[in-house]
C-alpha cells in the first residue's frame, strides 16, 4: 500500500567504483601519441619503473587490510631504509650483500618507528590518515636532526665523502655507486633490446606470495576482522590495538625494503628528500590503480604503478609538444598526483556515506517485506 | 598549600603540557639570549613583526574549527585567492594603501567562489575533512602553478624577463604596498626595536570583527553546528549552509592574511610557495590551546605569539650557542609535534 | 617448555642471521687496492722503482703504472688475482707475475710494485 | 531435583547512576538447562543488569555496584567483557556484532579459528598459524545444524537477511563448547514468525543439553511459550519471579507497567468537546528503531495527549517526524490547514516546539552556558534576543535579554545552577532536562511535543518537570503531546492516553482506565 515511501534506489556504481583508473586510462591514452615516444622506449621505462616502485606501493596493502586507511607513515619506513643505506655506504659493502645488510640494519629502526606510529594511530582512531601524515613530517624532523647533527659526531662515520665539509652531518646527495642496480642487474634478461630486471621481479613476486600467505594466517584474519569492524573484533577478544600496531610495523618494515630497492635502482640518494616523495607517489599510484581507502588488491598495485608512471614518463614531453613548455607538463603531473589523491579520498568518503544509505534502504525493504507479511 | 596545588594543577590541565613546555622554552630562550650575544630588542622586533604578519592567517583557522570542519589544512585555497588579488592589483599598478586594500577587496570575490567549491567538497566528506582539505590545498596549489605560467599578466616586474611570459617565482611588492600598513603609527625605541603598530591595529580589527561575528545569529549558529550538529538542526539551523559560510569565511581570511604577510615580508611567493602555508598556521592555533573542535581569538593571539616566538628565537639563540642552523628542524618538530598532540588528544566532549 | 624452545629458536635464528650478515659483509666489502710504484725502504734495504707496470685485477682491463705513480683499483670481495706485467721504458714486456691476494675487512690494501718485481713481497 | 548450585546467581544487586537508583536489591538465579525470561519496560534495569554481568566500562566508571554475582557458586567480577566470554557466558546482542565482509563460517568461529602449525610460529608468534579452513567450515556447519536453520557456511554476512544474521550470531555462541550460559537480548525482534519458531525450538534443544539461557524480550507471548521461569523487573525491582506455567501475557504486561495509583490529582475539568488542533493521518516516519507505519491520531486544542507504548513500537517517531528530525510522510493538518513535513524551520514557525528524548544529542549544547541553551532555538527560528545595529545590517546577541529570560526560567522551574552563565555540562540530568523544557517554553509554542521528559532523572526532578508541563498547559492553553514509556507519568497529567503498537495507534484510553487495559493494548 505505502510502496513509494521506502524508495528502492538501485543504481549501478560501476563508474564511481572505477572512476579513477578509467580517467587515468583516458589521460594516458591521449598523452602517449602527444609525447611521441617509441613503444620500445615506453615499455623499457615501464618495466624499469614497475620494478622500482611496486614494492613500496605493496607495503601499503597491509594497513588497508587492517582498516587503517592509506598509511602515509611509510615515509618512516623509507627513512629507516635510508639509514641502512647510509651505513653500508659508509662501511663500503657493495652489491647484493650490501643491500641485504642495509635491509637488516633498517629493520630494527623500521620496527621501532612502526611501533611508535602504531601507538600514535591507536590514540587517533578515526583520524589515522591525517595523523600518519603529520607523524611523517614530525619524524622527518628527527631524522634530519640525526642525519645532520648526530651522524659523524655521535654516530661514527668513516668515509669523509658522505659527510658535509664541516666534518659532521650527511651530505644532501649520497652516491650509492656500490649497490647501483645490484638487484636489477643480477640475472637480467634482454628480450628484443628491452632489459628485464628479473631478480627484482622475483623479490616482488615473493612479496605478493607473502601478502597472500599472511591473509591466510590467524594474524591476517584478525587484521581483516579489525579492519571491517573494530568493536565486533574487540568484543570477540581480539587485541585490536596490538593487531593494528603489528600491521603498521609490517608496513613500515616493508616500506624500508621498498625504499632500498627503489634507491638501488636510482643509484643516488637525496638524504633529506628521497623519502618524502615515497609516501605521496606510492599512495597516488595505488589510488590510480583503483584502490580505495578501505580496499586494495595486488591488481590495483600493478595497474596503478603502470598508469601513474606512464603519466610520469609522458607528461613533460607532452607538455612541451602541446604548449611548448616541459615545466608545464611537470606541473600538470604534480597536480595530477595530488588531484588523484584528493579525488580518491573524496570519492571514498562520499561512497562510505552512500553505502550507509544503501544499508538503510536494505533495512527498510526488509522491514517492508515483514510488514507485508504481517498484513 | 593544598589550594595552591589545586590551582596549579588546574592551570596545567587547562593550558596543557605542550603549551607550558613551549612557554617555558620560549621564556628561557629570552633569558639566555643576552648571554650568547643575541639582542633582546632585535628579537622582540622580529617576533612582533612575524606575529603581525601571520596573525590573520592563524585567525583563518577559527571559523572552520568552530563549525566542526576541523583544522583548515586547505588554507592554500584562501592564499591562492589572496595571490590573485595581489597580482591583479600589481598588474594595474595600484600603489600604496589604496593598492593594499584594492588587493584585499579583489581577493574577496575569488575567496567566495573558491570557498564555495571547497565547502561543497568538505560538506560531502563529513568526518574526513582534514585529510581531504590538505590534499585539496595541495591540488589547488599545483593547479595554480599551471595558472601562473599561463595567466596573461604583463607588468614587467611580475613576468620572467627573458621570455616575457609566465610569472616569476617571487615578486617584490616594494613600491607597491610594502610596509604601508606596518608603518602607520609605528615607532622605534632605540636603534633596533620597531613596533609595526598599523599591522597590529589591522589584526585587532579582524579579531574584534570575528569575535562580534560569533555573537551574531549566524555566528552562534555556526558554533552550534560545530559543537552539536543535531542540536543545531533541531533548532532550525541549516547545517550544511553554516559549514559553507564558515569555509568561505576562513578562505577569505586566508586571502587577507596572505596579503598582510606580503605587505610585511615584501614579496609575493608563487608556485610552490603557498604549498605548506597551512602547517605553521595550524600549529600556531593549536599551540595557543585550540583543539580540533574549539578555537577562540585568545588561542589565535597566544598561539601566534608562542609559535612565532619559538621559530624566531630558537634559531638565533641556538645558532649563536652551537654555530649551526637548526631553525628548520625546530620548526618542523614543534609545529608537527603540536598537530600530532592535538590529533591524539582525547576529545573531552562525547556525544 | 615450548616457550623456552621458542626463545631458543629465535635466539639461534637471529644469531644465524647476524652471522650470515657478517659473511655477506665479508663477501661484499669494497676495498681500494693501491699499486705503489715509488721507491720503498723496508728493513733498511731500498727497493727502487725502475720499471713500468701494467696491472690488472681479476681480469679487468690492464692499467699502466708509471714510475712514481700510485693507482687505485676499487674491488669488491675478499679474493682477487693480481696480474702484473713488468715493462721496460719502451713498454716491452719483460716479465709477468700473477699473485693471489686475500683481503679481510680493510678499506685499503697497498701493493708495492718494486717489491713485487723483486719477488720479496 | 537434588540440591545443586545454580549456574548463575545475582544476590542483592544495587546500582546507582548519579544518585539515581536503577537497580534495587535484585536477586535471582538461573540453573543449568533452564530458560529464564527477563521482562520489563525500557529503563526497568535489564540492560544495567547485563552490563554488570559483563562488567562493561559504564559500570566501573560510574562507581561500580553493590551485591554479588555468583557463577557456579563462586563470586565473579570480570575485568572486561572478554573475560566474561572466557568464563562461558555468551551474549547475543540486540545490534549485530558480526563482521559484514566475513562469511558465516568466519563469523561463527571468530577468534576461535582452527589453526594449523607452521614453522613461522616459532619465529613470530602464535598468530602466524595458518587457518584450517575446512575444519572451520565443519565446525560452523555443525553449529548451524544444531540450530536447525538453512544457512550456507559460505554466505557473507552482508548478503544475509536479518534473521540469518541473528542465527549466525547465536550459532557463534553455541559453537563455543565452553558456553554454559547464553543471554539473548531481543533475539526475535527482527525475526519473522517462522524464524522465531525455529529459534525457540533450537533454544529448547540447547537447554536440554544443559545450557542455561536468559531470554530478554518484549514479545511476551514468546516469553511465556519458551521460558521455564519469568522474572519481571520494574523500576529496578524484581516484581515477580514465577514459573511461566502459572501466568499469562496480560498479567505480565500489567506487572510490567502497572504501579498502584496513589494520590493522583483528580482532573478537575475534563477537556472534552474541544477543537481538533493537529490532525495526523497515515503518518510514516523513518526513524531507526522506532518506525511509524501509518499512524493516525487527532490532537485536541489545549489538551495534554499522552502517548505510550513499548520501546521500538514507534511512539518516539511521532514527535521526531512532525518536527522534521527524521524523514516523514503523511497527511497532517494543523488548525485546518495542511502542514508541511520534513521542515523543522516551518514547524517552529507554525508554533511547534519539541523537547527531545535525546537530551544530550538533539536537546542541548552541553559545553555552552545555560542562557544560550535556553534562548538558542528561539533566536535561530524566530530571530528573538537580537540587538540590531546599522538599520538591521548587523545583529548581535542581546546578552541582557537572554540572561533575563534565563533567570526567569531558572526561578520558575527551580533549575539548580550557580547562575545563567554556568556551563550546562556541570548541571545534573534533572536540571539539564529543565533547561530543555525552558528552551521549548521560550519559543512560546502553540503545540509542544515532549518526549521522555523524565528519563534518567531523579524522583524530585520528575515531579517538578511534570508539574511544570501541567502548569504550562493550564496557564497558556498550550497543546502538549507527551510521549513517555512510563505509563504512570502519563496517567498523572494527561487528558487522554494513546498507546502505540507496531507503528500504529492501538487504542486511546482515559487516564483512569485500568492498568490491565493498557497492558492489553501494548502486547
Amino acid at each position: 500500500m505505502k510502496k513509494k515511501f521506502f524508495h528502492n534506489e538501485e543504481r549501478t556504481f560501476f563508474f564511481t567504483d572505477h572512476a579513477v583508473p578509467i580517467l587515468f586510462l583516458i589521460i594516458v591514452a591521449a598523452g602517449i601519441p602527444l609525447s611521441g615516444y617509441s613503444a620500445s622506449y615506453l615499455i623499457q621505462e615501464m618495466l624499469l619503473r614497475l620494478s622500482r616502485d611496486s614494492f613500496l606501493v605493496l607495503s601499503l596493502l597491509v594497513p588497508i587490510m587492517a582498516g587503517m586507511g592509506l598509511n602515509f607513515g611509510i615515509v618512516l619506513g623509507s627513512m629507516a631504509g635510508q639509514i641502512g643505506l647510509i651505513f653500508i655506504t659508509d662501511w663500503g659493502i657493495a652489491g647484493i650483500p650490501g643491500l641485504f645488510i642495509a635491509a637488516v640494519l633498517g629493520t630494527p629502526v623500521a620496527v621501532l618507528l612502526g611501533y611508535l606510529c602504531g601507538k600514535v594511530l591507536n590514540k587517533a582512531r578515526g583520524k589515522e590518515m591525517v595523523s600518519s601524515y603529520i607523524l611523517g613530517f614530525f619524524i622527518n624532523g628527527l631524522y634530519q636532526f640525526v642525519g645532520l647533527y648526530m651522524m659523524g659526531k655521535i654516530i661514527p662515520i668513516i668515509k669523509p665523502e658522505i659527510l658535509i665539509s664541516r666534518g659532521y652531518g650527511i651530505r644532501n646527495a649520497v652516491s650509492l655507486v656500490g649497490i647501483r642496480g645490484a638487484l636489477d642487474k643480477f640475472l637480467d634478461l634482454k628480450i628484443m633490446g628491452v632489459a628485464i630486471p628479473v631478480t627484482t621481479y622475483l623479490v616482488i613476486v615473493l612479496f605478493c606470495i607473502f601478502i597472500v600467505w599472511i591473509k591466510n594466517t590467524k594474524l591476517g584474519q584478525d587484521m581483516r576482522a579489525v579492519g571491517q569492524n573494530i568493536s565486533v573484533a574487540e568484543l570477540s577478544g581480539i587485541n585490536v590495538n596490538r593487531t593494528r600496531t603489528i600491521s603498521i610495523i609490517i608496513s613500515t618494515v616493508l616500506a624500508s625494503y621498498g625504499q632500498i630497492i627503489f634507491l638501488q635502482n636510482l643509484g643516488t640518494m637525496n638524504t633529506y628528500t628521497s623519502h618524502e616523495m615515497a609516501g605521496v607517489f606510492s599512495i597516488a599510484a595505488l589510488l590510480v590503480g583503483g584502490a580505495t581507502v578501505a580496499k586494495a588488491s595486488l591488481v590495483n598495485v600493478f595497474l596503478g604503478v603502470a598508469l601513474f608512471h606512464m603519466l610520469f614518463i609522458i607528461s613533460p614531453m607532452a607538455g612541451k609538444r602541446l604548449i611548448g613548455s616541459a615545466q608545464l607538463g611537470e606541473y600538470f603531473r604534480v597536480f595530477v598526483s595530488y588531484g588523484v589523491i584528493s579525488m580518491a579520498l573524496v570519492l571514498h568518503a562520499v561512497k562510505a556515506r552512500a553505502q550507509n544509505a544503501r544499508q538503510r534502504i536494505q533495512m527498510r525493504t526488509e522491514i517492508n517485506a515483514e510488514v507485508g507479511e504481517a498484513e | 598549600m593544598e589550594k595552591m596545588r589545586r590551582i596549579l594543577l588546574k592551570f596545567i590541565d587547562e593550558a596543557g603540557w605542550p603549551r607550558i613546555i613551549i612557554g617555558f622554552f620560549l621564556f628561557s630562550l629570552f633569558a639566555i639570549a643576552p648571554f650568547v650575544g643575541v639582542r633582546i630588542d632585535t628579537s622582540l622586533k622580529d617576533v612582533f613583526v612575524r606575529v603581525g604578519m601571520n596573525g590573520v592567517m592563524v585567525l583563518a583557522m577559527v571559523p572552520m574549527i568552530r563549525s566542526g570542519c576541523g583544522l583548515n589544512f586547505g588554507l592554500p585555497v584562501g592564499v591562492i585567492a589572496g595571490l590573485l588579488g595581489a597580482l591583479i592589483c600589481l598588474q594595474f599598478e595600484i600603489v600604496g594603501m589604496t593598492g593594499l586594500f584594492t588587493a584585499m577587496i579583489i581577493s574577496i570575490p575569488f575567496s567566495v567562489i573558491f570557498g564555495y567549491f571547497y565547502a561543497s567538497i568538505i560538506n560531502r566528506v563529513k568526518g574526513a575533512e582534514m585529510m581531504i582539505a590538505t590534499y585539496i590545498g595541495f591540488s589547488v596549489v599545483a593547479l595554480m602553478c599551471i595558472g601562473w605560467m599561463l595567466l596573461p599578466f604583463t607588468n614587467p616586474i611580475m613576468v620572467w624577463g627573458f621570455s616575457g611570459e609566465g610569472l616569476r617565482t617571487t615578486i617584490s611588492v616594494q613600491g607597491y604596498y610594502q610596509d604601508v600598513l606596518s608603518d602607520i603609527l609605528s615607532f622605534r625605541i632605540g636603534e633596533h626595536f620597531y613596533f609595526p603598530t598599523g599591522m597590529f591595529l589591522f589584526l585587532g580589527v579582524c579579531c574584534v570583527g570575528i569575535q562580534l561575528f560569533f555573537k551574531s545569529r549566524t555566528g552562534l549558529a555556526m558554533t552550534a553546528v560545530g559543537k552539536n550538529p543535531d542540536f543545531a538542526r533541531a533548532s532550525t539551523v541549516n547545517v550544511d549552509r553554516m559549514r559553507t559560510h564558515s569555509v568561505i569565511l576562513s578562505t577569505a581570511l586566508g586571502a587577507i592574511g596572505i596579503i598582510m604577510y606580503q605587505q610585511s615580508f615584501g614579496f609575493i611567493q608563487l608556485y610552490m610557495g603557498p604549498f605548506y602555508m597551512a602547517f605553521p598556521a595550524v600549529a600556531a592555533i593549536l599551540l595557543g590551546g585550540a583543539s580540533l573542535k574549539n578555537a577562540t581569538i585568545t588561542h589565535v593571539l597566544v598561539g601566534t605569539f608562542l609559535f612565532q616566538g619559538i621559530v624566531t628565537m630558537a634559531p638565533s639563540v641556538i645558532n649563536s650557542m652551537m654555530e649551526s642552523d637548526m631553525s628548520e628542524i625546530i620548526r618542523i618538530v614543534v609545529s608537527n609535534g603540536m598537530i600530532l598532540y592535538a590529533l591524539t588528544r582525547k576529545e573531552l566532549y562525547r556525544r | 617448555m615450548s616457550l623456552k624452545k621458542r626463545i631458543f629458536i629465535r635466539i639461534v635464528s637471529i644469531s644465524l642471521l647476524l652471522l650470515f650478515c657478517v659473511f655477506l659483509a665479508y663477501i661484499g666489502k669494497q676495498h681500494s687496492l693501491l699499486f705503489d710504484n715509488r721507491n720503498k725502504m723496508i728493513n733498511g734495504s731500498k727497493y727502487e722503482a725502475r720499471y713500468l707496470y701494467n696491472v690488472s685485477v681479476s681480469g679487468s682491463d690492464p692499467e699502466l703504472v708509471e714510475i712514481g705513480d700510485v693507482i687505485r683499483f676499487d674491488v669488491v670481495g675478499p679474493k682477487h688475482l693480481v696480474h702484473v706485467q713488468i715493462l721496460d721504458e719502451y713498454e716491452n714486456v719483460l716479465r709477468e707475475i700473477s699473485k693471489p691476494i686475500n683481503l679481510f675487512f680493510e678499506n685499503f690494501h697497498t701493493l708495492y710494485l718494486p717489491l713485487l718485481a723483486e719477488g720479496v713481497d | 531435583m537434588e540440591n545443586t548450585v545454580p549456574l548463575l546467581c545475582f544476590e542483592n544487586i544495587e546500582k546507582e547512576f548519579f544518585g539515581n537508583k536503577v537497580l534495587n536489591n535484585v536477586s535471582f538465579s538461573v540453573n543449568a538447562g533452564e530458560i529464564v525470561g527477563l521482562v520489563g519496560e525500557n529503563g526497568a534495569g535489564k540492560s544495567t543488569l547485563m552490563n554488570i554481568l559483563f562488567s562493561n566500562s559504564v559500570i566501573g566508571s560510574t562507581g561500580g555496584y553493590k551485591g554479588r554475582v555468583l557463577l557456579n557458586g563462586t563470586e565473579v567480577s570480570f575485568e572486561s567483557p572478554v573475560e566474561a566470554l572466557d568464563a562461558g557466558i555468551g551474549m547475543v546482542h540486540q545490534e549485530f556484532s558480526l563482521i559484514p565482509g566475513f562469511s558465516a563460517t568466519e563469523n561463527i568461529v571468530l577468534n576461535r579459528e582452527t589453526l594449523k602449525y607452521n614453522f613461522m610460529v616459532e619465529l613470530f608468534g602464535d598468530r602466524m598459524n595458518k587457518l584450517d579452513k575446512s575444519d572451520m567450515r565443519k565446525r560452523a556447519l555443525s553449529a548451524i545444524n544444531k540450530l536447525g536453520v538453512g544457512i550456507s557456511p559460505e554466505t557473507p554476512v552482508s548478503e544475509m537477511s536479518v534473521g540469518q544474521k541473528q542465527f549466525t550470531e547465536i550459532a557463534r555462541e553455541i559453537e563455543n563448547s565452553e558456553t554454559k550460559l547464553l543471554i539473548l537480548d531481543e533475539p526475535t525482534a527482527v525475526l519473522t514468525e517462522s524464524e522465531a519458531e525455529t529459534l525457540i525450538n533450537s533454544l529448547r534443544n540447547l537447554a536440554f543439553h544443559g545450557v542455561g539461557i536468559i531470554f530478554i524480550s518484549h514479545r511476551l507471548r514468546e516469553v511465556v511459550e519458551l521460558c521455564d521461569r519469568i522474572i519481571v523487573l520494574r523500576d529496578g525491582n524484581v516484581i515477580r519471579d514465577i514459573p511461566s506455567k502459572t501466568t499469562n501475557v496480560q498479567q505480565i504486561a500489567e506487572w510490567m507497567v502497572g504501579r498502584q495509583i496513589e494520590g493522583m490529582a483528580a482532573l478537575s475539568d475534563l477537556k472534552e468537546n474541544r477543537q481538533v488542533s493537529l490532525s495526523i493521518k497515515n503518518l510514516w516516519v523513518d526513524m531507526p528503531g522506532e518506525i511509524l507505519k501509518g499512524l493516525s491520531i487527532d490532537v485536541n486544542e489545549g489538551e495534554i495527549l499522552g502517548v505510550g507504548g513499548l520501546a521500538g513500537q514507534g511512539k518516539l517517531a511521532i514527535s521526531n517526524g512532525i518536527m522534521g528530525i527524521f524523514s516523514a510522510e503523511g497527511d497532517v493538518k494543523f488548525e485546518g490547514k495542511p502542514f508541511r513535513l520534513n521542515d523543522t524551520k516551518y514547524a517552529m514557525e507554525q508554533g511547534f516546539a519539541f523537547v527531545s528524548e535525546d537530551r544530550r544529542g538533539l536537546g542541548l549544547l552541553l559545553e555552552e552556558r545555560v542562557h544560550l541553551n535556553i534562548v538558542f532555538a528561539a533566536l535561530q527560528s524566530k530571530g528573538w534576543f537580537l540587538k540590531h545595529y546599522l538599520g538591521g545590517a548587523i545583529s548581535q546577541l542581546d546578552e541582557d535579554k537572554a540572561l533575563a529570560c534565563a533567570k526567569e526560567y531558572i526561578d520558575l522551574l527551580n533549575i539548580r545552577c550557580t547562575g545563567p552563565k554556568q556551563k550546562l555540562i556541570e548541571l545534573s540530568g534533572g536540571n539539564q532536562q529543565k533547561v530543555c523544557l525552558a528552551k521549548a517554553f521560550t519559543c512560546k509554542p502553540k503545540v509542544l511535543f515532549v518526549s521522555e521528559p523524565t528519563r534518567g532523572i531523579d524522583i524530585g526532578a520528575k515531579r517538578m518537570v511534570l508539574d511544570a508541563l501541567k502548569d504550562y498547559n493550564k496557564y497558556n492553553n498550550t497543546t502538549i503531546v507527551m510521549i513517555s514509556s512510563e505509563l504512570e507519568e502519563l496517567r498523572s497529567i494527561c487528558d487522554r492516553i494513546a498507546i502505540v503498537n507496531e507503528g500504529k495507534v492501538a487504542g486511546i484510553l482515559s487516564p483512569y482506565a485500568e492498568a490491565k487495559e493498557f497492558g492489553l493494548l501494548m502486547s
